[in-house]
């Protein structure tokens, strides 16, 4: 049920950036980590349940998963998701489908140890929410915008 | 372009926001953001202490996970109190964090929790860091400072308060763990104090 | 390939190192510390709460600059105690940050200072963050656990031991402000405890 | 002074790279924030008094200054350093030369504000000092290992 606080910060934000622009936005492109698992049918509904009555009415939400890499500070070791899918696996069956992750991706090193030295100390690349591109329609015509 | 951070500023817009603060630990910050909570009525009372979590454990909360709705996280109700921790994300697991990770985390617990009184009041954690940046990019927040009469606590505040009024924020100050009274003598075993005090009490 | 790693590590190599830590605020970590440091001499104290900077209050040395020679940032002595905080270098300057600086300010203040004794004890800020991660990537140290009776407290430091154990490492525990002398009465306010405690001492 | 203890932590770590390596280090590359007013004279100096007898015996040190980028959280704007050299000026004339962002550009946050909204709420890039290169002879070929 948080992809409907997902979707809602999303067409928020579009919302805030449009601001009293002339435009229509057609897609937005919302960047996900993929160990967030967020379930995208559910947020697309809530997506197209919200966006009504704005500039957004006819937007699309297109959903990107990206797989982040992880490094341990303590022993410098570099994993992928892989490495750590039985710990993500056990988290997920303790907590259900409202999981830690599923939330906050920044908690990942609460709940993930290197698979090589046993430490807490990893970072995370791409373990944020982003809006990667947003496509408008203005004068009859179709950009895009992109977005960090 | 930032989605949580968006969502934390349209959540609290229009609320009224307090910060019980200090840049000391264990002076009290816990204890008397829960009793003011309950004093006003009809508040929020998120706690941002992302690694001690005490708020539940005040409550006797503790254990229990936040249900999550189509609104997002649903607060604890203690009477008219509503409470959001972090521990009711991640139950009793311990909370380890890099600091590049805390601000992400302080922004997730505000944007996605479920707001619906006016009052919102914040349980923040000591230090001078994120709870502070994250609490001033988000909102505008009346802070209130807690502190006790050993100089040490008051030296260390001071540097809290001088950046609250640097930033146009006169904070409001309560002296905690001010006196006790051993059999009808008053005892002030953390130092002396100026103006109103709350006393030592075991109950 | 981290040089401020590198050399934090070398200048801890070999040396006898202490935490005096808690996941909890106010315990008497600060007290604690110093009266350890004291007591066991030869030491070097170094305050890594890089916002509180408590350490130098409790002895006297606030608003002190560090001097600093080719050795590099030379302690300020008291006995045969040497202390090295934060505070030595931004004077009596507030230190607010976001949470991605931390690690590299605490790093930097092991990595640079002078230490010259076999003994070195540390004074950690509450919370579980990167004072802990930053440690023990740095050195293999002994853990000294500071808790008051209080329920809240032992709660919240069992965070800290959990994660010590299974780390590997088992804490020694103090239980501070344990109790009070209100008049050859034996009172305490913040709880009831096992073992040894250090009482509520106005001195 | 402080100089001594960067040279330091040079040194050591171009030893524990270079292990036991059978190499000779011909020159290595260190990249410093320019706020840091690192004295690259006394750098180098104490770089050649304490390589001695080591692999480092014949290596030069190049030192190159780094201007960070500000952002400000609160406010989204960026900034150079030219638009805080005021603020920095004050600091370095309080302090003198061992001032706070000489042994720690982190800090920074501290001591400087937004120039547009007055926060400390700012981020640097490169605010570290960076070991970027390292030439290496071994078996009679020069060759430049590249480091992050
Ligand atoms: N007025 C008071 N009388 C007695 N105990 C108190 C009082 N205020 C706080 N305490 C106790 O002191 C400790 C620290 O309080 P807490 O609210 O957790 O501080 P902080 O949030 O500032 O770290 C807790 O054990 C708490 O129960
Ligand atoms: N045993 C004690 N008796 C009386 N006061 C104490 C004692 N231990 C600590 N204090 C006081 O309690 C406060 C918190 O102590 P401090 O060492 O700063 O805790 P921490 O470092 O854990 O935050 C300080 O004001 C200190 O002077
Ligand atoms: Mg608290
Ligand atoms: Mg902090
Ligand atoms: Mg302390
Ligand atoms: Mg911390
Ligand atoms: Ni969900
Ligand atoms: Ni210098
Ligand atoms: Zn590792
Ligand atoms: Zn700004």
């Amino acid at each position: 049920m948080h992809e409907w606080s997902v979707a809602d910060a999303v067409i928020r934000t579009v919302l805030n950036w449009a601001d009293d622009k002339k435009i229509k936005v057609k897609k937005v492109v919302l960047g996900v980590p993929s160990f967030s698992f967020l379930d995208v049918e559910i947020l697309k509904e809530a997506f197209d349940m919200m966006k009504k009555d704005s500039v957004l009415d006819e937007a699309e939400l297109e959903v990107r998963f990206k797989d982040p890499k992880f490094k341990c500070k303590n022993c410098g070791k570099e994993f992928s998701l892989n490495d750590v899918k039985d710990q993500i696996d056990s988290v997920r069956s303790e907590f259900g489908e409202e999981y830690p992750m599923h939330f906050m991706p920044a908690l990942a090193p609460s709940f993930i140890k290197c698979p090589y030295c046993g430490s807490h100390d990893i970072v995370l690349e791409s373990q944020d929410m982003t809006i990667d591109e947003i496509q408008v329609e203005e004068n009859g015509t179709v950009k895009t915008v992109s977005q960090g | 372009m930032e989605p949580l951070r968006q969502l934390a500023k349209d959540k609290l817009s229009g609320k009224r926001v307090y910060a019980v603060m200090s840049a000391k630990g264990g002076v009290g910050k816990s204890v008397i953001s829960s009793l003011l909570a309950l004093t006003i009525g009809n508040t929020t009372l998120i706690d941002l202490d992302i690694h001690t979590m005490a708020i539940p454990k005040l409550f006797g909360l503790e254990g229990k996970l936040h249900e999550v709705t189509k609104n997002g996280i649903e607060p604890f109700e203690v009477k008219t109190t509503k409470i959001v921790s972090l521990s009711g994300i991640v139950k009793d697991n311990y909370v380890i964090l890099p600091g590049e990770n805390q601000s992400s985390i302080m922004e997730s617990l505000i944007a996605y929790s479920h707001i619906d009184s006016n009052t919102v009041l914040f349980d923040l954690s000591p230090g001078l860091g994120d709870e502070i940046l994250v609490l001033e990019r988000i909102t505008d927040f009346t802070p209130i400072v807690v502190t006790t009469p050993s100089k040490i606590s008051k030296r260390v505040v001071d540097y809290l308060i001088r950046y609250l009024r640097e930033r146009g924020k006169e904070p409001k100050i309560l002296v905690n763990l001010a006196y006790m009274d051993c059999d009808g003598k008053v005892v002030k075993p953390f130092g002396e104090y100026e103006g109103f005090g709350l006393p030592i009490d075991p109950n």
